[in-house]
């Protein structure tokens, strides 16, 4: 290393080798972002991301929640799409039942309990449960390939019908009147604890319980990822049978890795349903079943990151695109869609690293 | 894998398999006709035939790949012709299939590291012997996807073998190699069954099947059509007429 | 109501039923069931092909020309788009995906710039047909004829011409194909203009029935992905299998219960026929049969 | 980077590697963080005057929703022309939800918290209503909705200027019955405005004497009614009340009209909002029932200039439907208000609208009842002709949200800092 006096990189470095030999539980071949050079990126952002609803106004941190929210729908679909390769398309089916089974029991309980603790386990267990159903359905009946994306669809699509016909006074669970295709209102934030100790959550409240879930899970994943579980999933997805040969039930794997999903989907449909107050079938429909896909797909399949940035990414454009009002907006998207395909095929992030390592030579990337 | 020996020799005579009118149909096409199949517990035997003559199906029929219409599967004296996949696995059975099924984007330790982590979770030495052992230990850190496709073959032989199989299943493992990677991969073969493996190879290459096979079974339609030591089958003339096609 | 009349009844709508089931998926069976092109953007080429017939039909054409110019319309904008953007994807069909979903949106938002938010109609031709106290649409019974017929010519295309040989050839095996001296990359771009022309046929011949706006689409995008997918591998058994079975779950549900019953039912055999028999029915025909 | 470069001039403390990562870091932060960034401020006293339009210009909705954006306009200008409100011009802020229910909440929060609209106006379905609701119920924002609907809506901040099913049906099932006979079939768009409004026809063909023979609900997604014009025709209805909603539902009328379905229709749907009798050609909606507080057709005074100056204006304007009305209505009721209050505070301008304010439109005169806060409307019996143009049969005038005015009087029970918002379930 030449002596080079005051360059950022310097102080960086030593600092990095410390961090990096701190992350390399965090790191393995398939996790993007193995290099010292990446963590102390990493805790820059984790930085800025702690200090953002000091220096921002109440809007922009609102919005930024609202974003937050989706990056776990798109996290449950790289899961078992990017790195188990069972391509879901009805990711959308378990948001929303997580969303509406936090309504129900939010609704209900939150002048019983005080809190909605429960509502947000149950968001998760229910969804995840569900997942398991169909999981098995579909694994242990050897379903794969695009006949699990139709299939998953279809549920979805069933999901939506069937909820948006809950729109008669008979339909309603407790005080939670599922709504019908208007959707159910009256939804509650977010609180914490139970009885005497309960903790609402306000904006920034929110904004830092989403940032925790989401660096933790984020973390939890590369772990799990690099971890021999991790592996199986790898193998499985790069040639099933050829892993199944060596022993693994491919079959209990996949169901597990889908049931957890499962309930990750269900986490962002009850952190949607608590910031908006709101949820209706829609959510469950085709338009919606396809953006997850989109997003994970242009970010990147095979990188975590490149589900967490292009979702934020395409639902921010997507976002300033509507407020826009120009007739161009949805051109402009299906366009740009087509193009980051074409140009960029293995999705922004994955791409990105690979041209960050070309130009450097210990790049973020090995 | 010292274990081998110790448990090949309590075995004693009992056969490892043993198929009992074993069938297999598709549709009006008999691919495996009730063949009854033995084969002791050690040594390597040969099965070759023409194409079609399904082969690979009795393979994919002992893996669970592909569930038998009729007959049964005896393993080490357990029926295994419901057993899925995996348990057959666990229960001793191995196989590289006919064509290379590899981890093409991991490293050759990677790949090997998916298999024998199950088995142990020391690996880094033993990943560093099987890889000297298929001579890959040069390629460790390059993707799998770009080696030569007959380091693959070694490289997937590797890895059937790292889970330590009492019965090793080898489909074509010389298709596409030369005369000299050919010579290898028997050395590779004989080497395995010397630690008490037991091994049935499909193979095409009649040299290599003198160079390796004690007894030869040749299938034809579906059905066990000759067996024997190699050099009686080499003779046989039906052998011949059915390879030259004139049945 | 005596049995003969509802017997009759359920008859017509499962013929009609039948006829746009197989019209509607025709198309993708070529490009996703052949090709593997996941075209999310099925529905956006009918409704190209609604639009150009419901253009010629406003000049005064006889629909029957409509139709075709319809099938032209969209032939033409499915070759732009195949040369310029699929061409590169027929490895990939999760972006094939991606890049058909975005064109549905481009072709929407151009449709509604250009056109404006809905389009005069078209008048559904040949009246009605009676029976006893019911009277169907003679129209949409003729649609489950022209659903044969348009089974047919595609059989004889496929089977009995030079290009249906290759283009058979390219989809089982495109290396051995090329070593064969067949231009896949010519078959392909005919076999992805046969399945667009199709497609617009298709959006065309429901012009008549359906109102003209630019989101026309996604009514029908469900019902060709699930027909081609319960059909199976080949192409034509395929479609019309699957469209039978459909056409018959779907009419007697919604004949029974109602139309959401309907709806439901058609999804549920889908994801329970893939579960059984996950080739298709197609593939269970000419397995088990030896069609 | 290789030790021998040369030493010389080692370039500025961040050099290009370095400006990389912190453009990364930045660009990072910028897409973590929120492009937007307004101020927020509501209710300022100078300036133009905010007014957030929220109608689907794009999507399944774009039919219902080009029309409102083009009045709002077409008022907007109205208003600048003139000396604008209050002295100040009126600044007209319009996203474009898309026809989806979370861009009606994102554009909803942006329109309040962002860009701080002194009034809010907008939404097509009643389920981009309630998506909007939260937002506009925790920040006390001034809210119009336009569009007809089920009923039940009793919130302190909204203001609807669209009738409600009873208003609408009342008089078209008293003209039915009169006319056709007892035996009605109904079929409803299967999703909460059909069910509740098929609930209100139900009681009053029974309150009339008639009765219902079945009630089918439709999914909005079905265009194929095949099986539904069996069932009609095996029936001896009398007429078919059909409230269907949405393109796929067109679909119906032409399957009907070529099935020989010659049975009289009525619907409180079809023409008034996706003008149907213009973009299907004759006969098929020919011989449509209709019961609207308004439609382009009405033959008043006021009504023809202001179509016509709307076309003038706006020539591109495809039809000037009920909810194009309803946005013109809102826009007309807060411009009075505010004159009135003298202030933008939207207390204020509530206080004046909830005094039962009422003005002249065009389709006569309007005006707010104070406990329900929606509006006491006239109601036209209209028929498409042979021809699909629409002949005005009779009117009922003074229609008030009955149901409403019994189970929410807003202007006693609520205030805009305790206020009730609440969604009443009609179970008629």
């Amino acid at each position: 290393m030449s002596e080079k006096d005051g360059t950022i990189r310097d102080r960086i470095d030593p600092l990095g080798d410390r961090l990096g030999a701190a992350f390399s539980t965090f790191e393995g071949p398939h996790t993007f972002g193995n290099s010292p050079q990446f963590w102390s990126a990493f805790l820059l952002v984790i930085a800025f991301a702690a200090i953002y609803p000091l220096v921002t106004n109440s809007y922009a941190l609102l919005q930024t929640t609202g974003l937050l929210v989706w990056v776990f729908l798109s996290l449950s679909l790289t899961l078992i799409w990017g790195y188990a390769g069972i391509f879901s398309f009805g990711q959308t089916a378990f948001f929303g039942l997580g969303g509406y089974t936090f309504g129900v029991v939010g609704i209900n309980l939150v002048d019983i309990t005080g809190a909605t603790t429960v509502a947000l386990i149950a968001a998760v267990v229910v969804p995840a449960l569900f997942a398991a159903l169909l999981g098995y359905f579909m694994f242990y009946g050897r379903i794969s390939g695009v006949y699990v994306a139709i299939i998953t669809l279809a549920v979805t699509l069933i999901l939506a019908l069937l909820f948006s016909r809950t729109a008669g006074s008979e339909f309603a669970i407790g005080d939670a009147q599922l709504g019908g295709y208007n959707g159910m209102t009256g939804i509650p934030s977010i609180q914490l604890g139970g009885g005497p100790l309960v903790v609402e959550l306000g904006p920034s409240g929110m904004y830092y319980f989403i940032l925790i879930l989401l660096v933790g899970g984020y973390l939890l994943a590369r772990y799990v990822l690099q971890s021999d579980y991790g592996y199986i999933m790898i193998g499985i997805r790069e040639a099933q049978e050829r892993t199944e040969m060596f022993g693994y039930d491919i079959r209990r794997v996949k169901l597990q890795v889908f049931t957890v999903a499962g309930g990750i989907a269900g986490l962002s449909g009850a952190l949607y349903a608590s910031v908006g107050g709101f949820i209706s079938p829609p959510v469950m429909g085709l338009a919606f079943a396809a953006l997850p896909v989109i997003w994970v797909t242009v970010g990147g399949r095979e990188a975590l990151l490149g589900a967490i940035l292009g979702t934020l990414g395409l639902r921010a454009l997507e976002n300033d695109l509507a407020a826009s009002g120009s007739e161009f907006a949805t051109l402009f998207l299906g366009g740009l869609l087509m193009i980051a395909v074409l140009v960029i095929p293995d999705g922004v992030i994955p791409t990105a690293l690979r041209l960050w390592n070309k130009y450097t030579e210990r790049g973020v990337g090995e | 894998m010292s274990t081998e020996q110790a448990r090949s020799s309590e075995r004693g005579s009992e056969p490892i398999l043993e198929t009992r009118g074993l069938t297999k149909e598709f549709g009006g096409l008999t691919a495996v006709d009730s063949v009854d199949y033995e084969l002791q517990s050690t040594g390597i035997r040969c099965i070759i035939g023409p194409n079609g003559a399904g082969k690979s199906t009795f393979f994919k029929l002992l893996t669970g790949r592909l569930k038998a219409d009729d007959g049964t599967i005896l393993y080490d004296g357990t029926d295994i012709t419901e057993m899925e996949p995996h348990e057959r696995v666990r229960a001793g059975i191995s196989i590289k299939y006919q064509d290379v099924t590899v981890y093409p984007d991991l490293t050759a330790r990677e790949n090997l590291r998916i298999p024998i982590q199950r088995m142990t979770d020391e690996y880094d030495d033993e990943i560093t012997e099987i890889l000297k052992q298929v001579q890959l230990h040069g390629e460790e850190r390059t993707r799998v996807g770009d080696l030569s496709h007959g380091q693959q073959q070694w490289l997937e032989i590797g890895m059937a073998t790292a889970i330590s199989p009492d019965l090793l299943l080898l489909d074509e493992p010389t298709a596409g190699m030369t005369v000299d990677e050919t010579k290898q991969t028997g050395e590779l073969i004989q080497s395995l069954a010397d630690d008490g493996t037991a091994v049935i190879v499909v193979e095409h290459d009649i040299n290599f099947v003198r160079q390796i096979a004690e007894t030869v079974t040749v299938l034809h339609n579906g059905s066990i059509f000759a067996e024997g030591p190699v050099e009686e089958i080499e003779e046989n003339e039906d052998v011949q007429r059915i390879y030259l096609g004139e049945d | 109501m005596s049995l003969l009349s509802s017997t009759l009844d359920l008859l017509t709508v499962i013929i009609s039923g039948f006829g746009s089931l197989v019209i509607v998926s025709l198309g993708l069976a070529i490009i996703f069931g052949m090709m593997e092109i996941i075209n999310l953007a099925h529905g956006e080429f009918m409704m190209v092909g609604a639009y150009a017939t419901a253009i010629a039909y406003t000049e005064g054409i006889p629909l029957i020309v409509c139709v075709l110019l319809g099938g032209v319309a969209a032939g033409v904008m499915g070759l732009v788009v195949e040369r310029l953007v699929l061409q590169h994807l027929y490895e990939r069909p999760v972006d094939s995906m991606v890049a058909t979903w975005g064109l549905s949106l481009v072709l929407i938002q151009s449709v509604l710039i250009v056109f404006g938010p809905n389009f005069a109609g078209v008048d559904t031709p040949f009246g009605t047909v009676s029976y006893g106290a019911y009277s169907a649409s003679a129209y949409q019974l003729v649609l489950g004829g022209v659903a044969v017929a348009m089974l047919g010519v595609l059989y004889l295309i496929f089977h009995y011409t030079e290009y249906g040989l290759h283009a058979r050839a390219t989809m089982q095996d495109a290396e051995s194909a090329r070593s064969l001296g067949i231009d896949t990359s010519r078959v392909y771009m005919v076999t992805f203009f046969i399945g667009s022309v199709v497609t617009g046929i298709a959006g065309g011949l429901f012009a008549p029935v359906i109102s003209i706006v630019p989101t026309l689409g996604s009514s029908f995008i469900i019902e060709a992905f699930v027909t081609v997918i319960v059909g199976g591998a080949s192409v034509l058994l395929g479609v019309a299998s699957g469209g039978i079975s459909l056409s018959v779950i779907n009419g007697v549900a919604a004949q029974g219960v109602g139309a959401l019953a309907g709806r439901v039912a058609l999804l549920l055999t889908a994801i329970l026929i893939i579960r059984i028999y996950p080739d298709g029915l197609s593939d269970y025909l000419e397995g088990r049969l030896g069609w | 980077m290789d030790d021998n470069s040369p030493q010389a001039e080692r370039g500025p403390v961040v050099n290009r590697r370095n400006a990389l990562k912190l453009s990364g870091i930045a660009g990072l932060a910028s897409v973590t963080g929120c492009l937007g960034g307004g101020t927020g401020a509501s209710g300022g006293s100078s300036g133009p005057i905010k007014v957030g339009l929220l109608a689907d210009r794009t999507g399944g909705l774009a039919a219902a929703g080009i029309p409102m954006y083009k009045v709002a306009q077409y008022w907007r200008d109205q208003v600048n022309d003139g000396d604008g409100i209050l002295g100040r011009d009126v600044e007209l802020i319009a996203p474009d939800p898309q026809s989806s229910n979370q861009q009606y909440q994102n554009q909803a929060q942006k329109l309040i918290l962002d860009d701080g609209v002194d009034v809010l106006v907008g939404g097509i379905t009643s389920a981009s209503r309630e998506a909007m609701r939260p937002t506009i119920d925790d920040n006390s924002q001034l809210y119009f909705y336009p569009t007809q609907y089920e009923g039940g809506v009793c919130d302190e901040f909204t203001y609807v200027t669209a009738p409600t099913a009873t208003q609408q049906l009342r008089p078209l099932v008293d003209y039915m019955m009169e006319n056709f006979g007892t035996n009605a079939y109904f079929i409803a768009a299967d999703y909460n405005f059909g069910q509740i409004s098929a609930d209100w026809a139900q009681i009053y063909v029974e309150e009339a004497g008639g009765n219902v023979i079945n009630q089918e609900f439709i999914p909005l997604s079905v265009s194929d009614f095949g099986s539904t014009i069996d069932r009609i025709q095996g029936t001896d209805a009398d007429w078919v009340l059909t409230l269907t909603v949405g393109a796929n539902h067109v679909a119906f009328y032409k399957q009907a009209e070529s099935a020989g379905v010659d049975l009289p229709m009525a619907s409180t749907t079809a023409i008034g909002g996706t003008y149907e009798h213009q973009t299907t050609s004759p006969p098929v909606m020919s011989n449509l029932y209709g019961g609207w507080n308004y439609l382009e057709e009405l033959e008043t005074e006021n009504n023809q200039t202001f179509v016509e100056s709307v076309r003038e204006a706006y020539p591109d304007t495809p039809y000037v439907n009920q909810m194009a009305e309803g946005v013109y209505l809102a826009m007309r009721l807060y411009e009075e208000a505010a004159t009135e209050a003298e202030t933008t505070d939207m207390e204020s301008v509530h206080q004046v609208l909830e005094g039962g304010m009422s003005i002249d439109s065009p389709q006569g005169q309007v005006s707010i009842d104070p406990a329900s806060h929606h509006l006491t409307q006239s109601v036209t019996v209209t028929k498409v002709t042979d021809d699909h143009s629409v002949e005005i049969l009779d009117s009922q005038d003074g229609l008030e949200p009955t149901w409403l005015q019994d189970n929410c009087n807003l202007d006693e029970e609520s205030t805009w800092s305790d206020p009730r918002t609440d969604m009443l379930k009609p179970d008629p």
